[in-house]
């Protein structure tokens, strides 16, 4: 009698994927607390970009404000992408994949919860840094709400889509730039919906719309990409 | 439903066979409605009221445009297949098809920015389709890159797969959002490629040019994949013999 | 009791082995042997649930491994040729880390007593790092000591363990094919057989044997 | 012909730059679409063909050391046992590369 797969009743041990989620959480927190360097890169070239375009484009406030939005949310962007790369890797060069891809609980939750934990280090961080570059690219007091709601809201996308082609790109040596090209166009519409929301406070007109198409991109990311991460990374670990 | 004929057309050796008979039609057919729609667009058809001559590069433009993105569909489905049926055949059309598709879109994005210098004066406009077919470029490199750089064949396969079908499911949401993005920020310009209300005589040798283009597509995927049939298959007998 | 029947994969278009079966009982150690490159590890990876590319079935008591995926990984322990810890964290924090994992509930005490058995008793909280590549494997070691698995697939866990590391090593696996554990494991040196459930399968002989045939390149699996 | 002269046609009221300009970017990316697997077949049949020659190559070596060691082997009976043949088992089939058949295509 061949049942569906499941032990009987009494001796099946409860599933405590939660717990399982919680401890990589702990696990990845501690790892990016014992090691620093790994969480304040992002934040410093975040911090660059801000200074570079003042110095490229124009000082004067007027100029700046037009543009603070687009290089704030610009800046973000390319700083989680520049920490996603070691998402992954340092678990695979380590051997701690394996395990992960071992676990009897479901691959795309455990992979939420690593995307989180890369979330709260770097998405998350960024958000918390952005009011200080918008007073130095002098936005407008009234747009720094927004922002900040985009910031939160799409975040946790870029991390979503990121783990996508970082995910891909696990056992490719120099795999930076590939990851780059494969996440871009999934940023895309984050950035649009991300930088109109900002610029339509700023002309005070209501942005509501934008950020609820935000809050559908990060919903449909929570929904869709943790399969796809853990797709991609059964078929690369084959 | 008897499934043979779905896995006889999966088999590689008898797919090679069956387009070694379409080619030579395929290939007559496709050059003969190319030259034939190209000619006729290009000096049979009187030029437009409105853009004067310039229109006539509607005649690659917009075959090259449904081109790129038709083969991007295509290569969703490819990827689904290798996916769910694991058909070898389907990874290579995957491999195969994805190189074709970007010298498409590139075609699209040139034959687009030469157009909009005459109608607008300057080379590139941010027009909504220009700059969907753009990300829809990065898409192309993306999976080309990504197939280059995992070495071993059944992960590079399904890796690419992955890739394609999460890009397919983002073509939609970029669409959407590029369009929203262009109506905000510009005004009612001319669209680039909306086609103006058009007269039959420049409708038809479109519609031919357009047929000549896939025929041609096709013609080109059934070679490469020819190709790809014998280096993969590069261990098994009848390859062997068909070498030597 | 794991029953692998007809077994056979192909990575890169070279055929590793082709309808491999074999039988792995409760109180039974398998070693797989084979010249590198004869796909030991790629073997182990496909029983372990790595590999879903394969012609062939393996059955996890009688129930084909892709129903049982989730009962099969509580029960299976899978050490790979890197140790699979984090070099940050210390060896208390790392097997906390892998149990949770392993949906296995486990206090500091039983731990420790595992920590202690692979004489690592005073490293508990020194970073992994400051270890060297056969303390780390005796970490790895108080992992499996630790897990309830019954089913251990080991790849190659001689590598960096001296001569009487080695000898503990086939003392943990008679005790745990005592208590009624599996033991697969691959590895260059020969295993003295002291209680006669060893038995040794060689890849090679499922190896290449005839050159891929038209009807074999045919077939849907390819 | 809707243009009265090839001039005419050529300069197509001042646009023929940029018409003509479209057309041999479609040329070229047509050529490249018909030249690219024509160049790929080449070099993936000269690699098959180089294949099948390294395969015969072996296969002609090891039937010169046959020769050899069978010749050897007659007079020195005793010093049979080298590494290769100590485990002489039965290998189900033919082995294609490895020192094991070179002792076997000698049996």
């Amino acid at each position: 009698m061949v049942r569906g797969g499941k032990m009987s009743r009494v001796d099946q041990p409860s599933m405590r994927g939660f717990s399982a989620c919680l401890a990589l959480i702990r696990r990845d927190l501690t790892l990016t607390f014992r090691s620093p360097g790994q969480a304040i890169n992002p934040m410093a070239f975040f911090l660059m970009v801000a200074t570079l375009f003042p110095l490229g484009i124009a000082p004067d406030r007027e100029v700046l404000s037009e543009l603070a939005a687009g290089i704030i949310w610009i800046g973000a962007l390319l700083a989680v992408l520049l920490s996603l790369d070691s998402l992954f890797k340092s678990d695979q060069d380590d051997g701690a994949l394996d395990q992960l891809l071992m676990s009897p609980h479901p691959l795309p939750l455990l992979v939420l919860a690593k995307v989180f934990s890369h979330w709260l280090t770097s998405g998350f961080c960024l958000t918390l840094m952005a009011p200080l570059l918008a007073i130095m690219l002098h936005l407008p007091s009234e747009a720094f709400s927004p922002l900040m709601m985009t910031l939160l809201l799409g975040t946790p996308v870029l991390s979503l889509a990121g783990a996508i082609g970082a995910a891909l790109t696990v056992k490719v040596q120099r795999g930076g730039v590939l990851l780059t090209l494969l996440s871009l166009p999934l940023y895309i519409p984050v950035l649009i919906f991300a930088t109109g929301a900002v610029s339509a406070a700023m002309q005070n007109m209501p942005y509501t719309g934008h950020i609820l198409w935000l809050s559908v991109f990060l919903i449909l990311g929570i929904c869709l990409a943790p399969l796809a991460i853990a797709g991609a990374l059964r078929v690369i670990n084959e | 439903m008897n499934w043979t004929f779905f896995h006889k057309l999966g088999s590689p050796k008898w797919f090679y066979d069956i387009s070694g008979k379409w080619l030579p039609w395929l290939q007559v057919s496709s050059l003969v409605l190319i030259l034939v729609a190209l000619a006729w667009g290009l000096a049979f058809t009187p030029p437009d009221y409105l853009q004067g001559n310039s229109y006539r590069i509607i005649f690659i433009h917009v075959p090259a445009s449904f081109l790129a993105q038709s083969i991007y569909m295509m290569m969703a489905t490819a990827a689904a297949v290798t996916l769910i049926w694991r058909i070898k055949l389907a990874d290579m059309a995957l491999k195969v098809m994805a190189p074709v598709g970007a010298s498409f879109c590139i075609l699209s994005l040139v034959t687009g920015a030469i157009w909009g210098q005459p109608t607008w004066g300057t080379w590139w406009v941010w027009d909504a389709r220009l700059t969907s077919m753009l990300i829809l470029l990065f898409l192309y490199i993306g999976i080309i890159a990504l197939r280059g750089a995992i070495h071993t064949t059944e992960a590079a396969a399904k890796a690419c797969a992955i890739l394609s079908l999460v890009g397919v499911v983002n073509i939609p949401i970029i669409k959407f959002s590029v369009d929203w993005w262009n109506t905000l920020h510009q005004g009612a310009t001319l669209k680039l490629t909306e086609k103006p209300s058009m007269a039959p005589e420049m409708l038809w040798p479109l519609l031919l040019a357009i047929l000549g283009f896939y025929l041609f597509f096709t013609m080109v995927m059934v070679l490469r994949l020819r190709i790809e049939i014998i280096s993969r298959e590069r261990k098994t007998r009848w390859v062997k013999e068909l070498v030597s | 009791m794991l029953n692998v029947v007809q077994l056979s994969c192909e990575r890169d278009d070279r055929l590793l082995f082709s309808n491999l079966s074999f039988q792995l009982g409760s109180g039974e150690i398998l070693q797989i042997e084979g010249r590198n490159g004869a796909g030991k590890t790629s073997l182990l990876r496909i029983i372990a649930g790595f590999s879903s590319s394969l012609s062939g079935d393996i059955f996890w008591n009688d129930q084909p491994l892709s129903a049982v995926y989730a009962d099969f990984r509580l029960d299976c322990f899978f050490l790979g040729h890197k140790p699979g810890l984090k070099l940050d964290l210390t060896p208390l924090e790392n097997l906390v880390w892998r149990a949770r994992l392993a949906n296995t509930i486990i206090n500091r005490e039983v731990l420790l007593a595992a920590l202690d058995r692979v004489q690592l008793a005073g490293y508990e909280d020194i970073p992994c790092s400051h270890l060297s590549a056969g303390q780390l494997r005796r970490v790895a070691f108080a992992g499996l000591i630790a897990s309830p698995a019954r089913l251990w697939i080991l790849d190659e866990p001689f590598t960096a363990i001296d001569i009487e590391g080695v000898s503990w090593l086939e003392r943990l696996f008679d005790e745990h094919t005592h208590q009624g554990g599996m033991v697969l494991v691959t590895s260059h040196q020969p295993l003295n057989d002291r209680q006669g459930k060893l038995r040794k399968l060689n890849v090679e002989h499922f190896g290449e044997e005839r050159s891929v045939d038209g009807e074999r390149g045919q077939d849907v699996q390819g | 012909m809707y243009f009265d002269s090839w001039s005419g046609f050529l300069v197509m009221e001042g646009h023929g730059l940029y018409v003509w300009s479209a057309y041999t970017m479609a040329l070229a990316v047509i050529a490249y679409n018909l030249i690219a697997p024509f160049m790929a077949r080449r070099r993936i049949l000269a690699q098959l063909a180089a294949q099948v020659r390294r395969q015969e190559r072996l296969v002609q070596r090891k039937v010169i050391v046959n020769e050899v060691t069978t010749s050897r082997g007659d007079n020195n009976e005793n010093r049979s046992a080298n590494p290769e043949n100590t485990q002489l088992k039965h290998r189900p089939g033919r082995q294609e590369e490895g020192s094991e058949s070179v002792e076997r295509s000698a049996q």
